[in-house]
């Protein structure tokens, strides 16, 4: 027998600590395949954030920083200047990177920082218990929008990736889904893409990837995908928003 | 060598891992993925499984390993006789 | 004898961190401490060191956290209102153990206050900075020669207890100009390599750089590494100076610029035959607590000289705990005159004949 | 020796350098010295000030509340600082500027129009090196032709040009009072 | 009687200030604190109120500057990491002199730490919170009950001095659930008007909110009358409690979860005939510094008990000034128990004799 | 002899401490004309920030706070949520807004936060002497961009103001310019149909000025114009950003 | 009257909800009770445990290191808290999923097969209330009235149909003792 | 009432205010602005000035209003006969 699908190497041997269905696995998966795919587990230093993914550290069996609440990509932004032949990425979930890390994502972006940011948007606040995240959708109930999210107080869902690639720093933007296998793939290839942009030197990369949070949202992991891809992905249309092809 | 073999599994599970999500059972086009229901595992869950008598019919697609957020899943194939 | 050179203290500032191996720089600008990241811009590219302008100063210092876990010797310098944006950022800095060098030139709050010197930042620097059980090891010099000396030496002092190692000085530190002389410059392909920091796990166990520990015996584990270590930097790394402590009777206790005005206010109080010395704690943190115990037998009155309205004062009185009398004097927001911290010395002096 | 210097002027005067030559001089002359700015907060148009001490022995506090001698540019200068000077102490004027008179009796006063002769060597920015000169020939603590040399160090490359000029500016203001004093 | 009701600290809290008639809540999530905005995001929409989740613990701090200096009473509540950025916001917000309420459900640290209970945040609560010689008021509740009451009272007090109040609990006390009873709610529109306020300058003189002062005698100004107000804090509005103290030998000084666990020790060592009692300070700052001296001839050793590695026990130290012996006990990251306490007091009691 | 132009009501006799030839002036009063001519100087909020405008709160004669820097989007958070009915108005310049305070305006556009920014633009941060603002041109010299600004290590000049476009919450956007007496009529247009847009309620509106900072440009004031001129307005285009005729 | 219960399982399985019940029953009986949840990182899949003290005094810590009682639902909570146990103390655990003896010779034991109970009654989710029944059965700090009395207040409105369920489930773990004890 | 009026002024300066950016001078279509050589103002400023023989000339534009950073400046006009 042949195996043909297995654990890769570059994630450790941990156990995840996330919930049962939550993507945020799925996503450490596809990482943990580049690496090993791209060979570069040992060039590879990531950033992870405070958020459900901040044990990522003990998963990718790469080298690791755990970055403050947000500030994972100017973490990444000091790493990076010291060793700027080395692969660096950053992983951020939606209150990190939409809400207290807003100025140091458009700021490591605006530089065309030549680091890769992997931004899990599940329109809530996972780790902390369900709050409302600046990319909740409107009327949906968190703890902190009992009455569901209200536009006029709390204002739009957010929408990063689109103001993130009106500006001339990034070299490749994309927002995929990891709600069934054929978006799982579709997902890989573009955080592949991501990453070996980076190894060309070509600048700061983000890939949006929209997933799941079965026990914030209090409904199970398949119901869960289901919202994700009837509510969510309307509102944050799948696609590639930024690519500058060639350098001049 | 002195391995006891039952039958040539073509789904392993690491049911340690698994958090019964389901996810996996609900992808596979040969329906073949199931629930655990005689077992929990030391944090709780009750894992998912391919029967051995339904082991055989897989047919090899990934779509469980794809969608199994927590990695729990080998796939293995008969090596091409060629 | 090297060569002395007329230089602004903030830009001796950069030199000394250049000659310590430092090639990265991260910072915001904020008066009265500009020119260290003018000269940083201007001399790091010649040493092919990175100067980068960071969007703010929470950005500055989780900038430092990211290139000190990759091994570097690095500096971010700023004044009040930034360090206290860097808080958060120091506190996991320190929690990852990390070494680095923070400079702040202090200005006069709180809130926007205004670009005076003051020292009323000790408090921050020496106790409460952010978050947790941590200190920042801190150094206070008063010449520009002692700002070029000590921002050499907190470079080593960080990599030797990884931690971070603040320079406080002043505005007027900051911006005078005095004749200095600079130490050979270092090589930082010289120094030690860090086995601990992260540069892509290339054939050895991967590296971590983090502050969380969620298990409660993992997190008083790491809290008792960090406490046992602050009693190996009290133990070693105490530094004070004394100036005509011979036969005083009464001490002076100040630091940085408010040693300095100390110093012209003593000599003229000694003119007048008042027997005052000078302790000045080099050293915030640790604070010199035996150094100035040990005075307690001769000195018979303490008078603490400080820009702020009396922090470091807490730290005199700890020291003398109660065997003399500690008093204070101190200006904020205008810099005091040496003739002021005579005239209560006169009056000290009188009180104790 | 001990000389407590305050400058004072507009921003834009050129008062920071002449305090910077000042003490520069005075270092390569191996005397220790400091030089302590003042700023307003605005860039332009406030006033600006430094304090210069040039020493034989260690000096403690680089500033003063009495200086020795003072150069004041301009009237509001002119009225914040000569109040300070110490009993029999210094005050060196811009004549140009100033046509108030130094109220204290027990000061000398030097007044050097020194915008009228800087217009008259071409440029009214030597119009601190004029203060300057007058100043140094009634202190003698520098020589002159040390603060000349000084000159290439303290000044920006970019304004290398101009040394010839502000050497002259020195001498002016030097000379001015020499005649005054000898004649 | 009012009605007992069961509630988490952290609710109670909310409920509290709803009923001080505050209406404005600006925060950001985290752990141990969360049921405070998920309690205000439910409840202050019944009200009028506004719940906005800010984009950072650095906006929610500035949205409390605006709507504090509008006229309004309001609140904003982090633990640890997100209190170290809101230093800069507290600065200003102290140095413009304007009212509000901070509440700090302490978790350990440095840098992320675990969200464990603590007492770690002490000195930055009392002294260094930021830039500055300013401070915040701060209460220390060790119940349910007396969050609520501390918080209601933390609103007074905030618009009596026009200072930020801080409410510091830990998240023990934030998670636990007791019996409370609230007191009748107050309406805002009962509340005197702030004539410093902005709301527009009609028919009056502009006001203008502010902590700016560039002239060396303004800053100077405002800082004395910033600091003749904190001798006014001082003199009027120290708490503390005492329990078991009438015939103590040995006083435990501990505040909050400690000052807790504390009397169940000092229970089980009365029990042995120890004579150890409890001194609790409410306000943490200002500290009860003259109610614990006034203990120094009948108590012959204190024992001060925290979860940190030692902070407010400098506190205490400067308040016995050397006259007796301060001895401390804390954990961090594991809250102690009773027993470890008792254990300590018992080898004290040992060494009276 | 009849007046035709004079000093507005709604500025105070303060004399204004900027540079000479420093545009800070020229905005100063056109915001107190359109006070004047919208009768809301007794209506209006101001939030002053930190940057040489640190001091605005002395020149307008309404009621004002002192922001910290940057956060004079969240401070008017703050006020507007107390005050809903009366006008808000931040001034920030472009360190203030673009660099430190990003995360600011960018959530206070996001919520479309019923207020009005005026943004001033000179590419440079002129209170601290000169340095490296985001908005800096390429190749630009400053005190720390001593060589010029760099693009491959300090990043792009900064597009506030489209990438604030690209969010759902404003209301009205445009870039005007202050250096010829008809760019200034154009730029008083723009900031007055702000000041009415938060009158009727609809939501966030931010006006970017591009100005001149002689002193720190080291040109004389003339010449800053024609360098804005030529300089920063094709790097920054004049116009209509965004603007939401209608409410739907 | 003074008990002290330590309550522990897997996150999910109610654990929580019974203690505050508990307190919240005490308190309208006029106790003075204290609740004191301890939590995980992990908001599924890992341990929670709560302490509850009932007294007719004041409580002074909400924590306890020897607790008089515990109610355990899972082995890594048996495990865990049973040594903890003052001598002689109770320990109720959910033989449903709890194979392994509890080690200790000084402790009464109760083996409730919860799960097996709470399946019979068509909800494994009310496991949690079987627990508490069993241990009110053998522990009458407070009687079952009124614990059933404080359903309405303490579960969330949305759960309010299944009060009639949990009252069952309440009185099926009484009765399991009683008939134990008493037979 | 016993002011003395020398020429009606169209044009007034506030000479205090006046930092001698000298913007205003550029402006103007009539050429009637320059520079004061004989005088400085308290901050140290040549102010800017239209000669009493020039106020005539005003065509009342407003250029220079517009311009003045430093809100220096009061235009008049004649009013209409009408
Ligand atoms: C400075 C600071 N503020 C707040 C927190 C609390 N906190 C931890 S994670 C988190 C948000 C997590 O949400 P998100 O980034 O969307 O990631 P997720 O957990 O959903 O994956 C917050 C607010 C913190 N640890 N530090
Ligand atoms: C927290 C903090 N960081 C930095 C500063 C210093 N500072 C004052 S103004 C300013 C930038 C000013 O530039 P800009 O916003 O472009 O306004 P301008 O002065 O050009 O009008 C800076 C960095 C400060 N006061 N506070
Ligand atoms: S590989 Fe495909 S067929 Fe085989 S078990 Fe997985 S999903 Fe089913
Ligand atoms: S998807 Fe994975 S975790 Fe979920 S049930 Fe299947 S094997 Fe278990
Ligand atoms: S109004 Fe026009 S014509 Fe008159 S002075 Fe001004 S610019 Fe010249
Ligand atoms: S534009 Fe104004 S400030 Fe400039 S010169 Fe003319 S009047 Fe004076």
């Amino acid at each position: 027998m042949k195996k043909i699908a297995s654990y890769p190497d570059s994630l450790t041997e941990k156990h995840f600590h996330y919930c049962p269905g939550c993507t945020h696995g799925t996503v450490h998966r596809l990482i943990a395949e580049i690496m090993d795919e791209l060979d570069i587990r040992e060039e590879t230093i990531g950033v992870a954030p405070v958020g459900c993914a901040v044990l990522a550290y003990e998963y990718f069996d790469c080298d690791m920083h755990e970055a403050s609440h947000g500030r994972a990509p100017a973490v990444a932004t000091g790493i990076k200047r010291v060793h700027p032949d080395k692969v660096v990425f950053t992983y951020q979930g939606d209150g990190d990177l939409a809400s207290i890390g807003t100025a140091e994502i458009v700021h490591a972006a605006n530089r065309g920082e030549n680091i890769t940011t992997v931004f899990i948007n599940n329109a809530i606040y996972g780790m902390t218990g369900g709050q409302m995240a600046p990319t909740t959708l409107e009327g949906q109930k968190t703890t902190t929008s009992p009455y569901g999210r209200n536009l006029k107080e709390a204002g739009n869902p957010i929408k990063m990736t689109e103001m993130l690639s009106a500006l001339d720093g990034p070299s490749y933007i994309a927002r995929v889904s990891v709600h069934t296998p054929k978006h799982i793939r579709k997902a890989k290839k573009a955080l592949k893409k991501a990453f070996q942009r980076q190894l060309d030197g070509r600048g700061f990369t983000l890939i949006e990837v929209l997933s799941t949070c079965p026990t914030n949202w209090g409904i199970t992991p398949k119901d869960a995908l289901n919202w994700l891809e009837e509510y969510m992905m309307p509102v944050y249309p799948l696609g590639d928003l930024k690519d500058i092809e060639e350098v001049e | 060598m002195a391995e006891k073999k039952t039958v040539e599994k073509k789904v392993v599970f690491d049911e340690e891992r698994c958090k019964g999500c389901e996810l996996c059972v609900d992808v596979c086009p040969v329906d073949i993925i199931r629930m655990a229901e005689d077992r929990m595992n030391s944090h709780g869950y009750q894992p998912a499984e391919v029967p051995d008598e339904d082991q055989e019919k897989c047919i090899s697609c990934t779509q469980c390993y794809q969608m199994c957020p927590d990695v729990c899943i080998t796939l293995y194939k008969e090596n091409k006789k060629d | 004898m090297a060569e002395r050179v007329l230089m602004k203290g903030n830009e001796a500032i950069g030199e000394a961190a250049i000659r310590a191996g430092c090639r990265y720089f991260f910072g915001y600008p904020i008066t009265p401490q500009n020119d260290i990241p003018a000269y940083m811009s201007r001399e790091l590219p010649k040493h092919d060191g990175v100067f980068l302008q960071a969007e703010s100063e929470v950005a500055a210092s989780n900038m430092v956290y990211g290139a000190a876990g990759s091994g570097a010797r690095v500096l971010t310098s700023s004044s009040s209102p930034g360090i206290s944006l860097k808080a958060e950022g120091l506190s996991y800095i320190a929690g990852a153990e990390l070494p680095c060098v923070v400079v702040n030139i202090m200005r006069c709050g709180p809130g926007l206050g205004g670009i005076q010197p003051s020292q009323g930042d000790y408090f921050q620097a020496t106790k409460g900075m952010a978050h947790g059980d941590f200190h920042l090891i801190v150094y206070a010099p008063s010449t520009v020669q002692e700002l070029v000396d000590l921002t050499y030496k907190a470079f080593d002092t960080a990599d030797r207890y990884r931690n971070p190692v603040m320079v406080l000085g002043d505005g007027m530190l900051g911006q005078m100009m005095e004749p200095v002389e600079f130490m050979e410059p270092l090589d930082p392909a010289d120094l030690p390599k860090k086995e601990w920091a992260t540069d892509g796990a290339k054939g050895r166990d991967t590296n971590v750089i983090n502050s969380l520990a969620l298990a409660p015996e993992e997190l008083e584990a790491m809290n008792k590494k960090l406490e046992n270590k602050y009693k190996k930097v009290k133990a070693n790394e105490v530094m004070h100076e004394e100036y005509r402590m011979e036969d005083a009777e009464i001490a002076v206790v100040a630091y940085g610029t408010s040693a300095r005005i100390s110093i012209k206010a003593i000599d003229m109080a000694r003119e007048r035959g008042i027997k005052v010395g000078l302790i000045r704690p080099i050293t915030l943190y640790p604070f010199p607590e035996k150094e100035v115990a040990a005075t307690c037998d001769q000195i018979k009155k303490y008078l603490t000289v400080e820009m702020s309205t009396g922090q470091m004062i807490e730290d005199v009185r700890l020291a003398v705990n109660g065997r003399r009398p500690v008093e204070f004097f101190g200006r904020l927001g205008v810099v005091f005159e040496a003739e002021e911290v005579l005239e209560r010395l006169i009056a000290m002096g009188g009180e104790i004949q | 020796m001990h000389e407590e210097i305050i400058m004072a002027g507009f921003g834009g005067q050129g008062i920071m350098s002449i305090g910077q030559l000042l003490a520069y001089s005075g270092m390569i002359k191996g005397l220790d010295v400091s030089w302590m700015p003042s700023y307003g907060p605005e860039m332009r148009g406030g006033t600006a000030n430094c304090t210069v001490i040039v020493s034989d022995s260690r000096i403690a506090s680089p500033l003063t509340s009495k200086p020795d001698s003072v150069i004041v540019m301009n009237l509001p200068s002119q009225d914040k600082f000569s109040p300070k000077v110490k009993e029999g102490g210094l005050v060196v004027t811009n004549s140009s500027l100033i046509d108030k008179e130094v109220e204290r009796e027990d000061l000398e006063v030097i007044k050097v129009p020194a915008n009228e002769i800087a217009n008259e060597l071409g440029n009214t920015r030597v119009a601190n090196m004029i203060m300057l000169g007058a100043y140094l020939a009634r202190k003698e603590i520098i020589d002159l032709d040390t603060v000349k040399e000084s000159l290439t160090s303290v000044l920006p490359e970019r304004h290398h040009d101009l040394i010839p000029l502000n050497e002259k500016a020195l001498d002016r203001g030097f000379e001015l009072v020499n005649e005054e004093v000898t004649v």
